[in-house]
């Protein structure tokens, strides 16, 4: 065994002992997005303050008089997270300058699920990262409205089932792709996008850290894994969370000053996307024809995303 | 006291704002209000206050974004109007709820459709259960006072609630009119910094929009409506402070030659003024009427009201707004309802009317008035519409 | 029913008792809420396998494994959900998940 | 209390002349309003703004409809709008124009006290633009007496910097050069 495997096998010891989330919160068994959610706030630390959208994390973590938050915390509604966190990080800087609070940096954080971000929330998101707020804005992705019933979203995947998207006899679930957030967000000028996945918790510490210490805005798109919404069993989440990057269903990137780079986690040779989708009950109508239909529309965003790996300067690049 | 300058009430009602050393403001344009937008972004822009200037991409954020700041411990304030105040109705209740103060100035307009960017309350009225403070403005004095008052009674330790301050599209907020500011010293002396009871800093993590299971939101409600219903005592005391300070007079109900008036004009913001030009006339004719103004529209001054229209045969109550297919003019209504078991209670005549911007002059108030005194019974009905 | 009572003793018995817009107060005090009682599976650890690499540590979204003075990483079964992801991620094949038993 | 009404086109600063009259009058001690007429027109469409100034406090907050002066910025407007809607029998008409009293009066039917002025001849030469707004002040001052001269000098300061001197000068030329035709 060598030096570098050795510190590959322990580095989640080095990850933050402290848990800024506390157990007890209400999350279904085998949540990806919870753990998600628990690793970018061991990422994050203690000087942060959290505007969090309606949605699953919400609802499993504020029943009051309970809370798991251990920073602080504000909820308003669904489609105002990046708004409220604007005013946060507005008002973070004004009592700060005037002495009103102590001098030190407080980091505004935004997190909302794919509907408070992609959808319903894309207009405040849009609004905050286009205004450059000192905001970092998470997303934590798990492909459709769970905390409603498991509705399709514009980030539920090309033919997943859902109760809004059904394998029906004529249309076999969702009949589009995800909308590219991390897109939108570097088509904003956004300093520092990155896609990540709690099933590499090293990478989401790094990636959180890089986009913490942007002061300006950045943008966390977080494959969230989500055992009861995609009908699957609960102890494959973090499998599940491996097999979308190494299938190339989600690749891992990063964007700074609109420089793509894969990061080290994207495997050369990518496996067939049938490996990630015969574990979900979502995709389980799917035939050997529709899943090569996937398989061509994965190929087709790679080919996307690669172009833009190899062939876009970043902004400040000469 | 200052001197009296000539200045358009929307833009005395930003220079009010700045007097206050807000924090944050974030603001959306919309007709009529923005000239109270655009003067605030001067006024920051130029450094005379040190303060965040937001410039949101619509008034839900604009809201959104002053819980935020609310909740961070800033003093904020905002401004809107019509369609803007129905674009934040989701985040109005949730905003006194979780017990931030915020202070708005909304400039009234009509509400679509069809379109119409003039003057009438059809955009307060829909909010009016939402939890806020709602008070009316009638010249632009009062907005500056009142805008001044507001962020110490929703800042108040017994309050802790948002404020909307009702300034009437155009007829105010394009006024220019005689004003007279009090001094930054002064202003300091009243309204010292804000002190927030919590707020969201690491020092101290809290969470703050926490949701109710069923068992506990009954509780909740009932503490919002109490902290609301009890804001009256503060206000007037704040009130009162003023009127010490600077020798101007506030009350949740105000009334012009009302004692002992057979008849009795009730009305809300700017048109106050040209009534009481009417009740002048009409007295001089040797009619008995009076003026009633209410300045407070939530919490509903319903004590005030009762002893100022005791004795009275006929109220008028002049609503610009109607609950459509319900029992009449909002005003009217939650009038009726709470003099209904009053044995002598007056007839009360509820006209609609001033709707998107129709002017009502002083011989509209006396037309309706000898109408109304005419009337047997409580009645409900459009004024000045044509047949 | 017993998770139910043990929740419901800590709710404000009087509207008086909410803290004003239900703010919270005490970080993390959902940790009142005993979550153990969710699981139909629990996690036993083989301390012969284990390597104390920490990895169960990681991957649980409860965040209820936690290293002990030995070195060992053990979860808390009050609060453990029975979801096996330490169970099926612990590549040494140190933990392994057992049906609760009344 | 005296009600006056402007008539002018959107972008010739109708607004901006009911703005220096209301602010003068109240810098001088007096009551005052200055409004426009609420309305969407754009540059170039007709438009009207309105100034009530008294010794004592307004109260009344309705439009104006039987003024007792009224203001014509623009000549064109002359024939083109209802100017003389609701003025009062013993009221004022002011008229930017290079026509003759009699003429005016043929084109709008108009028996009253009548004032005019080539006021788009003395902004062109005092400040090089077709603007009449605060040139036509100069007029109104000198055709109703509510104020005197030194009175606008403060607020055109405020408004208009350095500019302030010509403006000053562009008006009391309309206030020497205006010419009464009395009531016929």
């Amino acid at each position: 065994m060598t030096l570098v495997q050795n510190f590959e096998i322990f580095a989640p010891k080095l990850i933050d002992r402290k848990e800024y989330f506390s157990p007890g919160h209400r999350a279904c068994q085998g949540c990806g997005e919870v753990l998600a959610l628990r690793i970018i706030l061991k990422a994050l630390g203690d000087d942060v303050v959290i505007s969090n959208a309606t949605g699953c994390m919400e609802i499993i973590s504020t029943a009051y008089p309970q809370t798991a938050w251990e920073v602080p915390y504000i909820h308003v509604a669904f489609e105002n997270a990046a708004a409220v966190g604007s005013g946060v990080e507005a008002a973070l800087k004004a009592l700060r300058r005037k002495g009103r609070i102590p001098d030190r940096y407080v980091k505004s954080v935004a997190i909302a699920g794919d509907g408070g971000t992609a959808d319903i929330g894309l207009q405040a998101l849009s609004g905050a990262m286009e205004r450059g707020h000192d905001l970092m804005f998470v997303c934590l992705d798990n492909e459709a409205y769970m905390n409603t019933g498991i509705q399709r979203s514009s980030e539920t995947p090309f033919m997943a089932a859902t109760t809004t998207s059904p394998a029906g006899k004529e249309i076999k679930g969702q009949r589009t792709g995800k909308k590219n957030v991390p897109e939108i967000m570097v088509a904003h000028g956004v300093p520092y996008v990155a896609t990540a996945c709690p099933s590499y918790p090293i990478d989401l510490v790094n990636k959180v850290k890089k986009a913490k210490a942007v002061k300006g805005p950045s943008y966390l798109h977080v494959f969230s894994m989500c055992p009861t919404g995609w009908r699957c069993a609960s102890e494959i989440t973090i499998k599940l969370g491996k097999l979308v990057v190494e299938t190339g269903v989600f690749p891992l990137y990063e964007v700074e000053n609109g420089k793509y780079r894969l990061t080290m986690e994207m495997p050369k040779k990518l496996r067939p996307v049938e490996d990630y989708l015969k574990h979900q009950g979502r995709f389980r109508h799917l035939s050997d024809d529709d899943i090569k239909m996937v398989q061509k529309k994965v190929d087709y965003e790679i080919k996307k995303l690669m172009d833009k790996v190899n062939g876009l300067k970043g902004w400040d690049e000469k | 006291m200052g001197k009296r300058i000539g200045m358009e009430v929307g833009i005395a009602a930003a220079e009010a704002v700045a007097l206050c050393n807000i924090d944050v403001a974030a603001v959306y344009p919309i007709t009529p209000q923005s000239h109270i937008a655009e003067h605030m972004a001067d006024i920051i822009h130029d450094g005379r206050i040190d303060a965040e200037f937001i410039t949101v991409e619509s008034e839900h954020s604009s809201i959104s974004a002053c819980a935020g700041a609310s909740a961070a411990g800033a003093r904020v304030y905002t401004a809107t109007s019509s369609q803007g105040l129905m674009l934040m109705h989701e985040i109005l209740p949730i905003v006194s709820a979780m017990r931030l103060p915020v202070v708005m100035g909304n400039a009234n307009r009509a509400i679509s459709g069809p379109l119409n960017i003039w003057n009438d309350h059809t955009d307060i009225m829909p909010q009016r259960d939402s939890g806020w403070i709602c008070m009316f403005a009638e010249n632009g004095q009062e907005v500056i006072d009142m805008t001044i008052q507001s962020f110490k009674i929703a800042e108040h330790p017994d309050v802790m609630l948002p404020i909307v301050l009702n300034i009437d599209g155009f007829q105010l907020t394009h006024m220019i009119e005689p004003l007279e500011f009090p001094s930054q010293a002064q202003v300091n002396k009243f309204l010292p910094p804000r002190k927030p009871f919590v707020a969201l800093h690491p020092d101290n993590p809290i969470s703050m929009g926490c949701f109710n299971m069923p068992d506990i939101f009954a509780e909740s409600m009932k503490v919002k409506e109490t902290a609301l219903r009890n804001s009256k005592k503060t206000i007037m005391k704040i009130w009162k402070e003023w009127g010490k300070m600077f020798g101007r007079h506030y009350k949740p109900v105000e009334t012009y030659k009302a004692k002992g008036a057979k008849t009795l004009i009730l009305t809300m913001g700017s048109m106050g003024e040209t009534a009481s030009v009417a009740v002048d006339e009409m007295r001089k004719k040797g009619a008995s009427v009076g003026l009633v103004k209410m300045r407070l529209w939530r919490p509903l001054p319903i004590e005030e009201l009762r002893a100022t229209i005791k004795g009275a045969k006929t109220l008028i109550v002049m609503d610009r707004a109607i609950s459509f297919g319900g029992a009449g003019g909002p005003v009217a209504t939650d009038i009726k309802s709470y003099l209904y078991q009053d044995m002598s209670r007056p007839k009360v005549v509820n006209y609609i009317m001033g709707l998107g911007g129709r002017d009502v002059a002083v011989d509209d108030f006396i037309a309706m008035t000898e109408k109304a005194t005419k009337k047997k019974e409580d009645t409900f009905e459009f004024y000045g519409v044509r047949e | 029913m017993k998770k139910k009572k043990a929740a419901s003793k800590k709710w404000p018995e009087k509207w008086q008792e909410i803290n004003p817009g239900c703010m919270v107060f005490l970080p993390g005090n959902a940790a009142a809420y005993k979550t153990g009682s969710w699981k139909a599976q629990k996690p036993i650890l083989d301390k012969q396998k284990c390597i104390k690499c920490g990895l169960c540590y990681i991957f649980c979204p409860e965040g209820c494994i936690q290293e002990d003075k030995e070195g060992y990483f053990i979860a808390d079964l009050d609060y453990c959900k029975g979801c096996g992801i330490c169970a099926h991620e612990c590549w040494p094949e140190a933990i392994a998940m057992e049906e609760e038993v009344e | 209390m005296i009600e006056i009404r402007w008539h002018g086109r959107g972008g010739q600063g109708a607004v901006t002349s009911v703005e220096m009259l209301a602010m003068a009058a109240i810098e001088a001690g007096k009551y005052a309003q200055g409004f426009p007429a609420f309305g969407p027109e754009r540059r170039g469409a007709p438009v009207m703004a309105f100034n009530r100034i008294s010794e004592k406090p307004i109260k009344i907050r309705s439009g104006i409809y039987r003024p007792d002066v009224v203001v014509v910025l623009d000549p064109s407007l002359v024939g083109l709008v209802n100017v003389t809607d609701g003025l009062k029998p013993d009221g004022i008409l002011i008229v930017n124009t290079t026509k003759s009293a009699e003429e005016i009066r043929k084109a709008l039917n108009f028996k009253g006290n009548l004032f005019t002025v080539d006021a788009t001849h003395i902004a062109r030469q005092e400040l090089g633009v077709p603007i009449t707004n605060t040139t036509m002040l100069g007029a109104v001052l000198k055709a109703t007496g509510v104020l005197a001269l030194k009175d606008l000098n403060a607020p055109l300061e405020e408004r208009f910097g350095r500019l302030a001197i010509k403006n000053v000068k562009a008006l009391r030329r309309a206030y020497d050069g205006v010419k009464m035709a009395q009531a016929a």
